[in-house]
């Protein structure tokens, strides 16, 4: 049956009804909010996977990340060998203030030096102060949670199973 | 001078001087509100002359309907914000001409005709709802018909009026 | 000396209902619309479930900038909030919420009441034509679009009620208000609600202020203080609104041991009338331009006109 | 309060609204001058009803239909003026001369 105002009353009803209802509403700062894995909250940067490739910062759409590196020689360990030459990261810095969260950088790093973290309070007063230097991107390193587990029956992951075939071709026992 | 006689000249001096500013102002929003003003000065005179019941009536037909229906039709032929030098045409010396004489020839003749006649307004005069409504529906409901009539054909032509292009642009 | 008093007395009241009131038809607006959306609404202003942040939004609003466009008319500008405002507050003078608790009496008070409520639509249309922005421009002509539509099924669904009553005394309206009357007068009671709230600008007929395609219709230019007194208008609008429809309609202050706590029900009433402002907000869409054009004209108009058929009928043989 | 005093004022709206009426040239403006005068005669209805102490009130109650003439009169004038603003695009009440006699001897030509 259909008569003017139906609409009306229809929704009348089912706003009232939600409002005796308990509202689930988490209180953001009393309560914190417990984010999945991978949420976009801050890009972290374990430095000593870096190698100063520069895919992130060349890929990056919004030319946020700033990366200075130098040649460091390593000498050579065996008698009348070569030195070697390894990049030796000077500076690593995302401005925030451009970041778009596309999240191309965590995905080009070859490397997995890029992580994304859940945090996210980290406004400043200043848009200046919104770039941070590898020192802080280290910090939130520790805040990176540990990855979703995969799902029943998937594969195992590819590290694992490349660590697993290269220990049985050296015969070691497999954990 | 009693307060009434303060007061209507107070309002009499706003209505005046609105008045004049709604037929010279360059900006033709500002006409339309100086006319709110003038309006609602009228309508306290009219307070003071005991004629409560015309007063609200003013306030309620001319501010609130038909002042609105003046800024709509201003708003919808495109009145520009700002002050615009063409808004008279060039005849103001013949048009303050035929003022004056208009206002020469009615000002003489009521000073002249009520000289020395004190309006009373202490006494019984009070155009309450109920009295004003008893004389229009007992002493004057012919006029009163005759008026709802030309209402009527009024709304007929405005919706005529207003639909007219409509179906000749569609055609 | 005691009559002065009195009277000054009696516009302190007015004044501080007209502060105080509102906030309290935002707050409940803050908290109920945000329990029908499963929201919790403010928390943290005050303490208490945040009872203090209209207050604290208030106290921002008077903080900012006093900003107005280079190229509008400053004067008509400036003076339009205050338009909009003053009319609500010189109306809510002549409401009665108990025998003899009003402002100022008023013989014909619901004409009175009527015919300032239609001035405060004056004040946005000076917003919306002197901000010199076209989105301004296009929320004042349907302003007063809106305006011109629903005046008369507003004007006549009151004429309707004075008609029953037999007086345009708002006091009188409620001596003469008998339950049954509830039956009798409710096409009217309805029209003049909707009509109101088309009036209000309220949702769902706020299409003037369609913030999906007009920004804020006529209040896009204002900032701080002025906002806020626009806003405040708003509110003081439900508030006379709904004290209205309570007074004419739902009967004021009849109810159980009116003797008593009469203002207290008039108060009750007017607080129900108002929450229905929100909830109706919160339920229903907003109407488009056409739509609202064809309710005002094809269905509030003939509504009210067979409404004042049927006082007439009813004054005729309750009298004979 | 002398009698003449509300009449006067009357007259002098009046004169401005003959004035206002004369001299704009937008067709909205004109009705305000228009307005005004009819203003003009209301005043001076309630003034001599206050005077008369008329028992029917005529002044008043003809104030009262003036007031709804005016109504009537403004709605039909804007939708004049309207239409005449879609069909030309503008409401100069100097340029519509489509119902003046011509100038020319047109009929002559023929």
């Amino acid at each position: 049956m259909s008569f003017p105002g139906k609409g009306l009353l229809k929704g009348l009803a089912v706003t009232m009804r939600t409002m005796t209802k308990r509202s689930v509403t988490a209180h953001y700062p009393d309560a914190l909010p417990e984010l999945p894995p991978r949420s976009r909250g801050v890009i972290a940067l374990i430095e000593e996977n870096c190698t100063v490739c520069m895919l992130c910062a060349r890929e990056c759409p919004a030319w946020c990340i700033y990366i200075d590196s130098h040649k460091d020689t390593i000498p050579a360990t065996t008698e009348g060998g070569r030195d070697k030459s390894r990049n030796v990261l000077d500076r690593f810095a995302i401005d925030f203030s451009i970041c778009m969260y596309c999240s191309i950088c965590v995905e080009v790093c070859p490397f997995d030096a890029l992580h994304w973290s859940p945090e996210f309070e980290y406004a400043e007063l200043d848009i200046r102060e919104l770039t941070h230097e590898k020192e802080r991107l280290r910090e939130w390193m520790w805040t990176v949670p540990a990855p979703a587990a995969l799902d029943e029956g998937a594969e195992p992951a590819k590290e694992i199973t490349t660590a697993q075939k290269a220990a049985e071709r050296q015969g070691r026992p497999t954990p | 001078m009693t307060v009434v006689e303060v007061l209507f000249l107070l309002l009499g001096l706003v209505a005046a001087g609105s008045a004049l500013l709604v037929v010279t102002t360059r900006t033709m929003v500002h006409a339309a509100l100086w006319l709110v003003v003038t309006l609602g000065a009228v309508a306290g005179i009219f307070l003071l002359l005991a004629a409560e019941f015309v007063a609200w009536v003013q306030i309620l037909i001319y501010v609130g309907a038909v002042v609105v229906l003046l800024l709509f039709a201003l708003m919808l032929t495109k009145a520009p914000t700002g002050p615009q030098p063409d808004l008279d045409a060039r005849r103001a010396l013949p048009a303050v001409a035929v003022a004056g004489l208009v206002l020469a020839v009615l000002g003489t003749t009521v000073v002249a005709g009520f000289h020395g006649v004190e309006l009373d307004l202490d006494g019984a005069v009070v155009g309450s709802a109920q009295t004003t409504g008893a004389t229009i529906f007992q002493q004057w409901v012919l006029p009163f018909e005759v008026l709802s009539v030309l209402l009527l054909a009024a709304l007929v032509g405005a919706i005529v009026l207003s639909r007219g292009t409509g179906r000749r642009g569609g055609e | 000396m005691a009559e002065l008093v009195e009277v000054l007395l009696r516009v302190a009241v007015v004044l501080l209902a007209f502060l105080v009131v509102p906030l309290l038809v935002g707050q409940v607006e803050h908290k109920a619309m945000a329990h029908m959306q499963s929201r919790v609404g403010p928390m943290y202003a005050g303490g208490f479930h945040g009872w203090a942040q209209l207050v604290a939004d208030g106290v921002k609003f008077v903080q900012k900038e006093d900003v107005v466009p280079a190229a509008a008319d400053r004067t008509v500008f400036k003076m339009a909030p205050a338009v909009a405002l003053l009319p609500y507050l010189v109306a809510m003078v002549a409401i009665p919420i108990g025998p003899g608790l009003v402002g100022q009496d008023l013989d014909i008070g619901l004409f009175f009441v009527v015919a300032v409520m239609g001035v405060g639509v004056v004040g946005t249309l000076m917003g919306g034509w002197s901000s010199a922005n076209k989105f301004s421009l296009l929320g004042g002509i349907r302003v007063a679009a809106q305006l011109m539509a629903y005046e008369l099924p507003f004007v006549l669904a009151a004429a309707s009620v004075a008609m029953a009553a037999g007086t345009l005394s708002l006091t009188g309206i409620v001596e003469a208000w008998n339950p049954w009357w509830l039956l009798w007068q409710a096409p009217a009671a309805l029209v003049f609600f909707v009509a109101g709230l088309a009036e209000l600008q309220r949702p769902p007929f706020d299409i003037p202020v369609a913030d999906a395609e007009l920004v804020f219709g006529p209040y896009t230019e204002y900032g701080g203080l002025r906002f806020a007194l626009f806003i405040l208008a708003e509110y003081a609008g439900i508030v006379v609104l709904s004290a209205l429809t309570a007074v004419l309609f739902l009967g004021g202050w009849h109810g159980p041991w009116e003797d008593q706590v009469g203002w207290l029900w008039t108060l009750a009433k007017t607080g129900l009338v108002a929450f229905v402002v929100v909830w109706v907000r919160v339920a229903y869409p907003r109407l488009r331009e056409d739509q609202l054009q064809r309710l005002a004209w094809q269905g509030l108009v003939p509504l009210v006109l067979f409404q004042l058929a049927v006082t007439a009928i009813g004054v005729v043989v309750m009298s004979s | 309060m002398p009698l003449w005093w509300p009449l006067l004022l009357s007259s002098l709206l009046f004169a401005i609204g003959v004035y206002g009426v004369l001299v704009r040239r937008n067709a909205v403006l004109v009705l305000m001058g228009v307005e005004l005068m009819l203003n003009a005669v209301n005043l001076n209805l309630v003034a001599f009803d206050a005077y008369f102490r008329d028992v029917l009130h005529g002044g008043q109650t003809f104030a009262l239909f003036v007031i709804v003439i005016a109504a009537a009169e403004i709605g039909l004038g804007l939708a004049i003026v309207l239409l005449v603003f879609r069909t030309h695009g503008q409401i100069d009440v100097d340029t519509m001369r489509e119902l003046a006699d011509r100038e020319e001897p047109a009929v002559a030509e023929r």
